[in-house]
């Protein structure tokens, strides 16, 4: 038992500390949020240089494999940051490709993947919204060697930015017939447009008449529900990692705004009712971090996950807006002014509160474990 | 008991004349209701209502209001109501509030001067209250007034004011006595807010750029040695403190509302209008469990609202009810925009042209029901303030009674 | 509108707050749960004089029949007490007779109910315990013209003391195909003992070779469902009633133990995490104050009161209990001080939170109306 | 990281001896884990495990500790609670704690005279922190002890002690110096129980007789011109609060636990075993969905006291994590009680010898977890103690640094 990080991933921490310090302070972070893009291009290239996108990825394919915990450390990072950018969708759609994908498919997107110089992301939900495999209704029209797909896919972590989206198709009638395409953003008939509001980087992509060649095909037809699980389960503490951060960015800047604003002569952390706030919150930031990293710790040692996973990211996804509504509990008027930088997780934390499925959703999952879960140690 | 007004034949022939006024009067609301059109369209119906004294239907006839009775004013909110309306002061809060302090307040020529353009709706009146230093410490502002000859020299910054449509009239709380004991150090002026010396600068708050839908537009307002006319100190100097309780009490809450929360039903609408799996999702048990939780906390709210309103109107000594009303519509509404998020998914984020199908409501309200924590008192605030009339860890002695009533 | 008690019920909280006072102080009320029935007859008899079990009851079989609310505000000056005893079995009791009985046992029990001469309750679930009419399996064996009764009814309020137990039985195949038996726990093979623990009244009475006569029927075979499903709503804000009493009581102790106890040389009720349990708690009692009387009136006006009778039960039932729970944050030790008082009030909101189905069940049914629900003022 | 032990063979072997041991030793416990028949079994189990040094396995070997390292002893522990038994001090909380503090602040004749009985299981130890008019407020006591030559003379009285099953040693803190700096006034003392002038008699607690299941049967104790011999005083003539420093941190969680809650496993297995409609339970959703409830509570409380075992064992810098861990168990305990009676209905509250399953488990937790709000400091102590520890409105200067580590 050892709950600190190796020594490998205290580096890892501090470089991306470092990074966020020098590259990304808050001030540029507010105002990468009104640009087009919503990131940075230099921040994502460095990202790529040092490797934090091929962590997962083989070492043939030029990542480093080192880990899910090690990236759960830079991802809790980057969250903290917040720096926003598709690190996820990216890492996501390497553990699909990695999953389903063949050797062939493997070479080109996974060596792309890891040294930075591809951004990927996965398209599932659509207009008629719900998570998960019953939600895909788009459904291609055959060509001879290609698929025409014509329709919409909503809520897309950063369709707009992605030169690769993997698309979920409906091929069949039950609900995990679906199949995907790796399909190639600069192909006519694609587009994407960002939806504005308290959103992050969702996107709404596109389909007119695109042509999509069955060599696309990522894994084989109705084929993929499996494989596609198994990484989206991967992937998920990642997620959750970022959150932690994001919420213990939260909880820093509450502790020191209780000490800094003085109301009454006092400084408000001398209040009770701030305190309480503020407990509640390190509560809920605690939860999401030891779920989070007991998650990862099950995947990176062969253990069973599944309850794990699920566990946190309900609590995560809860925890990250909870502890954003108890920050403003904290802050007040101040945390709404958007100089301040409160909000940038407040965003974050609403944002990323559905991704991959809301928390009643995992909560739903959990549940259905009951008839037979095991406890690890009966 | 009786939650529902009953009414007399008078009152039933006054909701015919309502309803037909209303008929020709009613604006047409469409898309976004804070657009610069739909403004001005609310304020157009708050000078119709004002010529009719429907505006401030309790207030003083010969200010301006209409005089009129409890279940009188019930009938005209019903019928506000009944077209998705209400009785529009909400674009004027200030004038809501500080009206309010200058019928108790004011002197009989500050009344026959102020008061009837506010209850015509001829001016729109913010109230600034909150200082980059002095938030939920209102006595704690660092804004002075410094008298001179038959004004006042005002200094000082006040933030979180007043919204993007213009302003007529601004009042304040400043310290005439610096050096003088908390509370009673403190004097409430109303002020033109065309005065030289003020500047009004939109502040950049939760949302995209400031001027998101619902995120509420605020503004920071400087005086630098804005002169003031000493006849515009309202309830004389240092006596500032117990001219803003009685509308910080009305802030609080205690005017009560007979009035629901919209979000429940518009949940349910849309809930019914949405598909989930080829059925209605209101037909998804999921989806009924969030209603459900929406559904408590709008009827409570409405509840506590209604006794509100009933014990003001009807004068019953209240003490901690209106931090109570506003404290828990503070805080429900955080878990109101949560369950409409699991309800709705994504949706309940994006503004979208294209596919959202709440016109950029849900949106905002994500967004406001967090900005809603704070004006009119933190929702610490409300807490202290509960504590303090209910009188918890305090003797008889010492109990506060906040029995006075108010408009 | 006009949200202040009639004089008539003013008159009616100030004789039973009177009561109280003199009859039925703490110090009796915690003496009387030490005792073998857990009530005191001389205080059932006094309800009955008073004519407060008759206040439904139609003036014809001795009752003064003035409605709901004025019910309500009996049975929350009784909760306010808490004064044990079987006044809402009675009264539920009263009510489905009221709704299926025939002339002749209207004239029988009501009259009896009315003037306080007869303890009834009503007896559905088992030991496979679950609220409604699923939960009644307990099937008759008949013998000419009486039925015979083998089994066990669990928790049924006041068991141990009723003289009259209408029984829920099973006589057909569909959830709703019960019926309903007077039966008079005089005859032999009807034995009640009371179930110990951090419960109130709740018995278990078993059934051995107990012989009922088919003209103790209460309406006819297959065909109570509807009848006894009105009266049960229609006496659940009665219930809800003496739960916001007891709310009351439990703020009340609170403020002023808040004001008495001093820690750190301090009232406690200066601190702000002991007045955040006292803000939350009267959220709790006027949430649940309010449902409740909106219920009432509803059903005194003949307004529609499913919706409304729903959310009070739920909101009463949490409110009650979560009441309590904040009562002993600001009691700490003392409050676990049995002479106190507070855990009398403690355990009520216990027993009576699954009494006629616990909140979730009240929300479920609450869920189901969602896609038919009318506001009032649409 | 790495959430679970790893172990070397020598590890291994030393679970192949444990788990052989307790072939031999663990007691079969049935019905009530409180009945004066198991606590006699635990009791003896506390004396054999001592002979071993395993009572106590990380304390000296001198004073009768096992000298045990960090995984063996977590080997220990997992093999104790695979029995569903675990390191018996929870009937000596007293000595667990007052062992700590002894450790740390007493002479080397107190080591030698006190600690062997206590860590060898021959004694058993209450703690008397609470008095009638000091609760939170430990440190406000009016228990007084006046030096008289070679003794002190006790007099005062403290509530909520100790359980149904006997006593030998008392500890406490006392008043010294009345008119002293307070924190800077008391005195600990180790005060064998049959001294005279002690009176210990049961309090009257929340169940039905005082007796009840889980209710936890506390006592008061009196003190009456009781004479402790000085050298019983351990840490010094008004340095207590430092000494009750010691244990209190244990007392807040500091010490964490390697072990689960077992609610949840329980009431997994009586929703397996139970039947709704012809199906186990636990295919129904809604019951599905408060088990998941309870998961998550006790999955939380596992992982915050692995993370305070671990700190604690490894001796990293702790400071909110105790009171936290404390704080969170506290409440979601009520959580869980709630829970659980939505999960079996009245079956939640009964100990009914014929038809209740839990064999009277899940009533005596509906009350007990009430009263486990108060013990080791209220919720709000726990609270208090947090934020003073995370520094909250505190300048650096200020900041109370908690970082040392006890046993």
């Amino acid at each position: 038992m050892d709950l600190s990080l190796t020594d490998q991933q205290e580096m890892l921490k501090q470089a991306v500390d470092d990074f966020v310090s020098r590259d990304a302070p808050i001030e540029t972070l507010i105002e990468l949020q009104q640009t087009e893009r919503g990131f940075s291009d230099e921040m994502w290239r460095t990202a790529g240089e040092l490797g934090w996108l091929g962590m997962l990825i083989p070492e043939e394919y030029g990542g480093s494999n080192t880990g899910y915990t090690d990236a759960g450390v830079v991802f809790e990072a980057l969250g903290k940051g917040p720096v926003p950018g598709p690190f996820f969708s990216t890492v996501l759609a390497g553990e699909i490709i990695k999953e389903l994908g063949d050797d062939a498919q493997k070479e080109n997107y996974l060596t792309r993947i890891a040294n930075g110089s591809l951004i990927a992301t996965l398209a599932m939900a659509e207009p008629d919204y719900q998570w998960g495999n019953a939600g895909v209704q788009l459904a291609p029209n055959e060509e001879g060697d290609d698929y025409i797909l014509n329709g919409e896919k909503s809520f897309v972590y950063d369709g707009h930015a992605a030169d690769l989206i993997i698309t979920a198709i409906r091929t069949g009638s039950d609900d995990n017939d679906i199949s995907l395409l790796l399909v190639d953003t600069s192909i006519p008939g694609v587009s994407a447009r960002k939806l504005e509001g308290f959103t992050s980087s969702e996107s709404s992509v596109t389909f007119e008449n695109a042509r999509v060649p069955k060599s696309a095909l990522l894994g084989e037809v109705n084929a993929v529900a499996e494989g596609l699980h198994v990484a989206l389960m991967r992937a998920t503490p990642l997620l959750c990692a970022y959150k932690v951060g994001g919420a213990q960015a939260v909880f820093d800047l509450s502790v020191q705004y209780s000490r800094d604003r003085v109301q009454f002569g006092r400084p408000i952390g001398r209040f009770q009712f701030v305190q309480n706030h503020i407990v509640q919150l390190v509560i809920h930031l605690d939860s999401a971090r030891w779920t989070t990293y007991e998650a990862l710790w099950k995947m990176d040692t062969g253990r069973q996950t599944e309850a794990a996973i699920h566990l946190a990211k309900a609590v995560t996804s809860d925890g990250y807006r909870h502890a954003c509504d108890y920050g403003h509990e904290v802050h007040a008027g101040t945390g709404v002014v958007r100089e301040y930088g409160l909000t940038l997780y407040t965003r974050q934390s609403r944002s990323l509160f559905h991704a991959l499925g809301e928390p009643r959703y995992h909560r739903r999952q959990l549940a259905k474990l009951m008839p037979t879960l095991q406890l690890d140690d009966e | 008991m009786d939650f529902a007004p009953s009414y007399t034949p008078e009152q039933e022939a006054f909701r015919k004349e309502v309803r037909s006024w209303l008929d020709d009067h009613a604006p047409v609301i469409e898309g976004d209701q804070d657009s610069p059109e739909n403004y001005a369209k609310f304020r157009q119906l708050g000078r119709d209502l004002g010529q009719r004294g429907w505006l401030r239907p309790t207030a003083p006839v010969e200010y301006g209001g209409g005089g009129m009775g409890f279940e009188e004013t019930v009938v005209l909110y019903e019928e506000m109501s009944r077209r998705d309306l209400s009785i529009p002061p909400y674009y004027d809060s200030g004038g809501w509030l500080g009206g309010a302090s200058i019928l108790v307040w004011g002197s009989d020529e500050q009344k026959q001067s102020l008061l009837p353009p506010i209850f015509k709706g001829d001016v729109v009146t913010w109230q600034l209250l909150t200082g980059p230093e002095a938030g939920s410490d209102l006595a704690g502002t660092q804004t002075d007034a410094v008298r001179d000859g038959d004004d006042y020299i005002v200094n000082g910054e006040k933030i979180y004011v007043g919204g993007s449509n213009g302003v007529d009239m601004l009042w304040t709380l400043t310290r005439t006595d610096p050096e003088g004991e908390r509370h009673k150090n403190l004097s409430w002026f109303m002020i033109p807010a065309d005065l030289p010396g003020i500047t009004i600068r939109p502040m950049d708050l939760l949302g995209d750029g400031g001027e998101g839908v619902g995120s509420g537009v605020k503004n920071t307002v400087y005086f630098d040695n804005v002169r003031v006319p000493a006849e515009r100190l309202v309830g004389g100097e240092n006596n500032g403190w117990q001219v803003a309780t009685t509308h910080l009490e009305l802030e609080h809450g205690a005017g009560g509302s007979v009035s629901r929360n919209l979000w429940f039903s518009r949940a349910l609408e849309w809930a019914r209008a949405r598909q989930l799996n080829g059925r209605p999702l209101v037909e998804d048990s999921d989806a009924q469990d969030r209603l459900v939780e929406i559904y408590e906390k709008t009827e409570i709210q409405r509840l506590f609202g209604i006794r509100n309103f009933w014990m003001n109107r009807t004068h019953q000594s209240m003490t901690y009810e209106g931090p109570q009303s506003s404290y828990f519509r503070k805080l429900s509404g955080l878990d109101i925009t949560t369950a409409l998020h699991e309800l709705f998914g994504p949706y309940a984020l994006t503004n979208d042209e294209i596919t959202d199908f709440s016109e950029g409501a849900l949106d905002a309200y994500q967004r406001s029901a967090i900005v809603a924590l704070h004006p009119g008192g933190t929702a610490d605030v409300q807490k202290v303030l509960m504590a303090r009339r209910i009188g918890m860890g305090r003797s008889e002695a010492e109990r506060y009674k906040a029995g006075k009533t108010v408009e």
